[in-house]
C-alpha cells in the first residue's frame, strides 16, 4: 500500500473513488464514463491546487516520503548495467548509507555517488536510514580520488537526513570525515555536479555537496537543521516542525533565492514518488546538459569557478 | 611574558558559565568553579593569574575572543582586521535581530568572532577567534566569511594561521542554508590556503561542535584542544534519542577525540603560547638550508 | 565468449590444492573439492567448464597464470612481454637455485610471474598474473623488476593496467632484502603509474599475502577478490603466537577484507571479466564529452 | 643491571675484574695499577676484537638490545625543545609505536617519525614492542603530507622487529597502510632521509624506508624476515636464528652490498648502548650531511632520485 500523506489525502479519496468506479463498470455495471471522466478532472484540478501550493513542511514530508526514487534507483535508470559499484574506504569499513561507482550516463563516463535511503525495515536498518558513517565520506573521498586521477565528471547526489551521530561515528571522527570530504571537493578539478534528489540534511548533505552545479528536485529540502529540532530550540517543542519549516526557508525555491541552488529540476505532478521514470529521466537531462556545460571550462577554471561559488555564499552588508 | 597583567585589558566580564550546575555565589572577589565534583570558591585575581584555570581541578573557564587573543600573542602586537561586515537577516527569522542585539550587549562584539594579527613567539601569524559567549560562537555568514577573507589574507602575506574554535552553536540556525554553506566555504577556504604552504593550527576550546567541528575546526595541519573541552560533532540532547552503545566517560571531550587520533595533543592553557610558537618558529623557519624551492 | 573451450590452451596441470585435506582419488577424470565440508568428486571436463569453480559449493580451485590470462583476456589477444629477466642468486640463499629448477620442472614456468597485453571485452589493457604454484606467487627481484617494467610500459601507451596476484609467499625470503625492496619498487612505480591517469585494477586471488597485499595488491583504483581467497598481512602460524583477539570465522579471507573496507567487490570467477570489462570501457572511454583535458 | 649478551661476556667478565681491582686500591689494598692498566690493555683487545668479529647473528642481538637508544632518544638529543609531537591519524586512533612531528635539528626544519621501542615493561607493551598497528603509517602518512605542504625535509628512523599482525590490525588494513606509506613516500617531492637505528624488520620497515638517502647503524639490521620464522621455514626450527641470519645477509655491510643501503654510520666500540650521546651525535652529523646535499636538488630531481634509486633495486640478468 503507498504512504499517503496528509496533504494528499483529498487526491487519494478521488482516486479511490475512480477506481470505485472503474470496478462498477468493469463488473458489468451502470455506465459511469461520465462519472470516471468528471471524477479525473477533479482528480486533475485537485492535484494542481494541492501541489503548486504545498507548504514547506509539506515539502519536507514529500522530501521524505518513502516510495521517492532513491540514488541507486537513479543510477540504474540513467546508466543501466554499466554502473560498477565500489565498496569500501580502504580504512576501516564499508558504509552502505553511500553508494557510489563508476557509471556510463548517456555514454558519458561519470564517478557518482550519493546517500542510499530504502524502503523495507531491514533495508532502512542496512542502510542507516540514509545517515552515513565517516566510513561513508571516505569512500566518497576515495571516489572523488579516483574521478580526479582518471579526469571524470563527479555526480553527486543527496538525500539524508543527517550524518550518523552514534557513538561509532565520533569515535572514528564524523566530523573529520565531513570536513575532509568538503575539502578534497573543493579541490577537485573535474567537473562537480550535485543534485538534491530528497531530503539535504544539515552536515550530512553538504559534505557531498560542494559542486559547480547544484540542482534541487521541486519538492526536495534543503537545510542547516531539521525543522523539529529548530522547533525545539525555539519553542521547546518538537510539534512545531511545520512553523520552523516556514522560519527556515529549506525549499528548492528558497534556496534558489538564497544563491544556493542553480536549477530546480520539476518533478511530476503529485511528487516524484508518482512517476520515479519520468523523474530520473528529468534528472538525466538536466545532469547532461549541466555536463555539457561545465565540460567548455579547464581544470583551472572548474576549480575557481567552484570556489567562487561557494566563496559568495552568504548575506552581510558592508 | 609577564602573566600578572595579561588579563588586565579584559577585565570585567567574566564569561559563560559552561558546566554550571552549582549555585553561584555573586562576588567581586570570588568565582566558583564549575567542575560538579570540585565547586571551590577562587579569588578572582588569582584565578586571572592562573589564566583562568581552576588551581585545584585544573577546570579550564571560558575565555571570550579578546582574552584568548591577549593569551596567545605578544603583547600589543595584535592588529584587528576590520572587514566591517555587519550582519544581515537574509531569512527575517523569528528573534534573530532581537537575539543579535541581546548578545551585542551582553558581551559587546559585533559578532562572535574576531580576526587579525599578530606576533606569537616573534612570529607572523594571522589569527581568527570564535567566541562561544556570543550565540554559543555559532558560525553565520560573518563568521564564515571573515574565516575566508582570514585565509585568503594570510595566504596572500605567506603567513601561518590560527583558528581558535569556542563554537558550541555549530552553524548558526538563524541564517538557514547560508550557515550550513559556511562549512563548505570555509572547507574550500582553507583547501586554497594550504597551496600556499603555510602552516594552519586549530585550537578547540569548550565547546566546539556540529557544522564548526565538522568543517574548519578539524581541517588544521595541527589540531591542539584545551583539556576537558567538550569537543563533538551533536551534542547531548539530541544524540540521547539514537544512542545504542553506551558512550564512554570522557564521550565528546577534547580527551577522547585525542584517543580517537582527531587531536594532536590535548595542551593545557599554560603550555598553550608555548607550543604555538614552538609551531610556528619550526615551519617559518628559514628553510633554504633544508629545501629547494619549487 | 564461449565458454566451452576456454580452457582447452591450458589442460593437463591441474594447479595446486590450497586446502587439500581430503585425500585425493588419482583419477584423469575425476577431481575432488578440496572444500573439507564439501569432498565432492567433479567430473574435470565439467570443471573446466564451469571455470573451475566447484558446482556444489562455490569453492574456486586455483588457475594457473596461463589459464587465467585466458580467463580474462579475449581470445587470441594475449601478447607477453618478454624482458627476459633471468632469475639470480645474489645471496647464495641455501637450496634456492634447486628450488627455481624444482618449480621450473614442476609448472613449465621460469618464474611466478606472467605479463603483456590484451584485450579485455575489447579494451586494450597491461597484465601481470603471479601464479601461486611457482614458490607459492612470492615476489623476488624478477617479479617485482617484471611489474615496474609492465606499468612503465602502460603508462606510456596510456593503457590501464590489470594485476592478479595469486601471491601467498610474499615478498621471497631467499632473495633476502632485495625481495623486500621489491614491496618499495612496485608501489613507487604504481604511484608513478597513476600520474597517467589510466585505472588500475587488482585482482587478489587465493592466496594473496604478506609483502604482495602490503604493496602493490593493495594500491589498485580498484581492487577484486575471488570468493573464499585467503587475503591477509600474515599466515595462520606466525599470527597464532601473537593473538590474543579471537579472530573470526572469516579471518584472512576476501570476505573479511571486504566487510572491512579493504577490498571493492568479492566478483565470482563467473562474473570477473565482464566486472574488468565494464569498468575499462567506463575509464577508457572518449571523455572529451565529458571533460576538458588538463 | 645491563643486559649482557652471550658473545660479550668476556668483555664483562673482565670489566668486572678491573672493577675488583680499583676497589681494593681504593680501599687502601696494595697498589695493582699495573694490574688495572694491563686489565684495561685487555679490555680494550678483546673489545676490538669480538665487535670487529661479530657474526650476523650477533649483530641481531645487538640491533635488537633494548639498551640501544630508541627513536624518541634519537630526536631529544638531535632536536632538543624544538620537538612537537603530532598524534593521531585523524581517523581511527594514535598509534605509540610510530611517533613524529615537528623539529628543528641543527637549525633546519624537518619532518620526523620512527618506530618507537620501549625498556621496561609497561613501556614496551604500551609501544606494542614497537610493531606498528595501520593507525602507525597512517600518522606517518599525514606527517608526510605535512612536510609536502610546508616544504620540510623528512627523516624516517626505522627500528622495528615487524608490523603488528593482530587482529584488529588485519581488520583496519595493516597491509593497506603499509602500502599507502610507501606510495606516499615515493610521490614526496621534499628530501627523504631513513636511517635503519636498530631492526629494519620486514614490512613493518620499509613501510617508512623509502628515502633518497638511506643510511644504518653499524649493528644494526634490515631483513625480509626474522632469521628465527627464515630457520622455521628452511629448517623447522626456529632455534637455528643463527644460521638463517648468515643466509640471509641481513648485516649493514650487506645491506650496501646489495644496493640498499648508501651509508653505513660507525658505532662506539661495544655498540650504541654503550654510548648513546655519542651515537645520536654521529647520527646528526651523517643527517645533516646528507640533507645538505639532498638540498641542492629540486623537488622534480629528488622524486626522479628516489625513484630511480628503488627502481634499481633487484638483482637479475637480462
Ligand atoms: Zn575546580
Ligand atoms: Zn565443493
Amino acid at each position: 500500500m503507498r504512504t499517503v500523506l496528509s496533504f494528499e489525502q483529498p487526491i487519494h479519496d478521488i482516486e479511490r473513488q475512480i477506481e470505485t468506479l472503474r470496478n462498477l463498470q468493469a463488473e458489468g455495471g451502470p455506465d459511469v464514463s461520465v462519472q470516471i471522466a468528471k471524477a479525473e478532472d477533479d482528480l486533475r484540478r485537485v492535484q494542481t491546487g494541492i501541489y503548486s501550493n504545498l507548504t514547506p513542511w509539506d515539502k519536507v514530508q514529500m522530501a521524505r516520503h518513502q516510495d521517492r526514487p532513491h540514488t541507486l534507483e537513479y543510477i540504474a535508470g540513467l546508466a543501466g548495467d554499466s554502473f560498477v559499484e565500489l565498496h569500501g574506504d580502504r580504512r576501516f569499513g564499508d558504509d552502505p548509507a553511500i553508494v557510489g561507482g563508476l557509471a556510463s550516463i548517456f555514454g558519458r563516463s561519470v564517478i557518482v555517488f550519493g546517500h542510499q535511503k530504502a524502503r523495507d525495515l531491514k533495508g532502512r536498518q542496512f542502510r542507516n536510514f540514509g545517515s552515513a558513517r565517516p566510513e561513508g565520506y571516505r569512500k566518497a573521498i576515495r571516489l572523488m580520488n579516483l574521478a580526479e586521477k582518471l579526469r571524470l565528471p563527479v555526480v553527486s547526489l543527496i538525500d539524508t537526513s543527517a550524518a550518523d551521530c552514534s557513538v561509532g561515528s565520533e569515535a572514528r571522527g564524523i566530523s573529520e570525515a565531513i570536513a575532509s570530504s568538503m575539502y578534497r571537493m573543493a579541490g577537485l578539478t573535474v567537473p562537480v555536479v550535485v543534485i538534491v534528489t530528497g531530503e539535504g540534511g544539515s552536515g550530512g548533505a553538504i559534505g557531498i555537496g560542494v559542486g559547480n552545479h547544484i540542482m534541487m528536485l521541486e519538492h526536495a529540502v534543503y537545510s542547516v537543521i531539521p525543522p523539529e529540532g529548530c522547533a525545539a530550540i525555539l519553542w521547546k517543542d518538537d510539534s512545531q516542525g511545520d512553523r520552523a519549516a516556514v522560519a527556515l526557508q529549506l525549499t528548492a525555491e528558497d534556496s534558489v533565492r538564497l544563491g544556493v541552488v542553480d536549477e530546480i529540476i520539476r518533478e511530476p505532478l503529485g511528487g516524484a514518488h508518482r512517476e520515479p521514470a519520468q523523474v530520473i529521466s528529468e534528472v538525466g537531462r538536466a545532469l547532461d546538459a549541466a555536463l555539457d556545460r561545465l565540460s567548455a571550462l579547464s581544470p583551472q577554471q572548474l576549480l575557481d569557478h567552484r570556489y567562487e561559488k561557494f566563496r559568495r555564499m552568504g548575506v552581510y552588508d558592508e | 611574558m609577564a602573566r600578572r597583567s595579561w588579563f588586565s585589558r579584559a577585565a570585567g566580564r567574566s564569561g559563560r558559565d559552561a558546566r554550571a550546575n552549582a549555585e553561584r555565589v555573586p562576588s567581586d572577589l570570588f568565582e566558583q568553579c564549575p567542575n560538579r565534583s570540585c565547586g571551590i570558591f577562587l579569588y578572582r585575581k588569582e584565578l586571572e593569574k592562573d589564566l583562568k584555570v581552576c588551581k585545584k581541578c585544573g577546570y579550564h573557564f571560558p575565555l571570550t575572543a579578546v582574552e584568548r587573543i591577549n593569551l596567545l600573542l605578544d603583547e600589543g602586537t595584535f592588529e584587528a582586521f576590520e572587514f566591517n561586515l555587519k550582519t544581515g537577516d537574509p531569512l527575517g527569522f523569528p528573534g534573530y535581530r532581537e537575539t543579535l542585539e541581546r548578545y551585542r550587549a551582553k558581551t559587546g562584539m559585533q559578532e562572535a568572532i574576531i580576526a587579525g594579527r599578530g606576533l606569537v613567539g616573534g612570529t607572523n601569524a594571522a589569527i581568527c577567534v570564535t567566541d562561544f559567549s556570543f550565540l554559543a560562537g555559532s558560525m553565520n555568514s560573518v563568521v564564515g566569511e571573515t574565516i575566508a577573507r582570514t585565509l585568503e589574507e594570510a595566504a596572500a602575506a605567506r603567513a601561518p594561521i590560527i583558528l581558535v574554535s569556542g563554537s558550541g552553536g555549530g552553524a548558526r540556525m538563524h541564517e538557514g542554508l547560508l550557515s550550513l554553506m559556511q562549512m563548505a566555504k570555509t572547507a574550500a577556504a582553507l583547501e586554497r590556503y594550504d597551496r600556499a604552504g603555510m602552516l594552519s593550527i586549530c585550537i578547540l576550546t569548550d565547546y566546539t561542535m556540529g557544522g564548526v567541528l565538522a568543517s574548519w575546526a578539524s581541517l588544521g595541519d595541527v589540531i591542539l584542544a584545551e583539556p576537558g573541552a567538550n569537543v563533538g560533532f551533536t551534542g547531548g540532547r539530541v544524540a540521547a534519542k539514537v544512542q545504542t552503545e553506551r558512550p564512554p566517560e570522557n564521550f565528546r571531550t577534547a580527551e577522547f577525540s585525542f584517543e580517537h587520533g582527531m587531536i594532536d595533543r590535548v595542551t593545557p592553557r599554560s603550555q598553550l603560547k608555548e607550543t604555538i610558537a614552538r609551531l610556528l618558529s619550526i615551519s617559518a623557519a628559514d628553510k633554504v638550508r633544508g629545501m629547494a624551492k619549487r
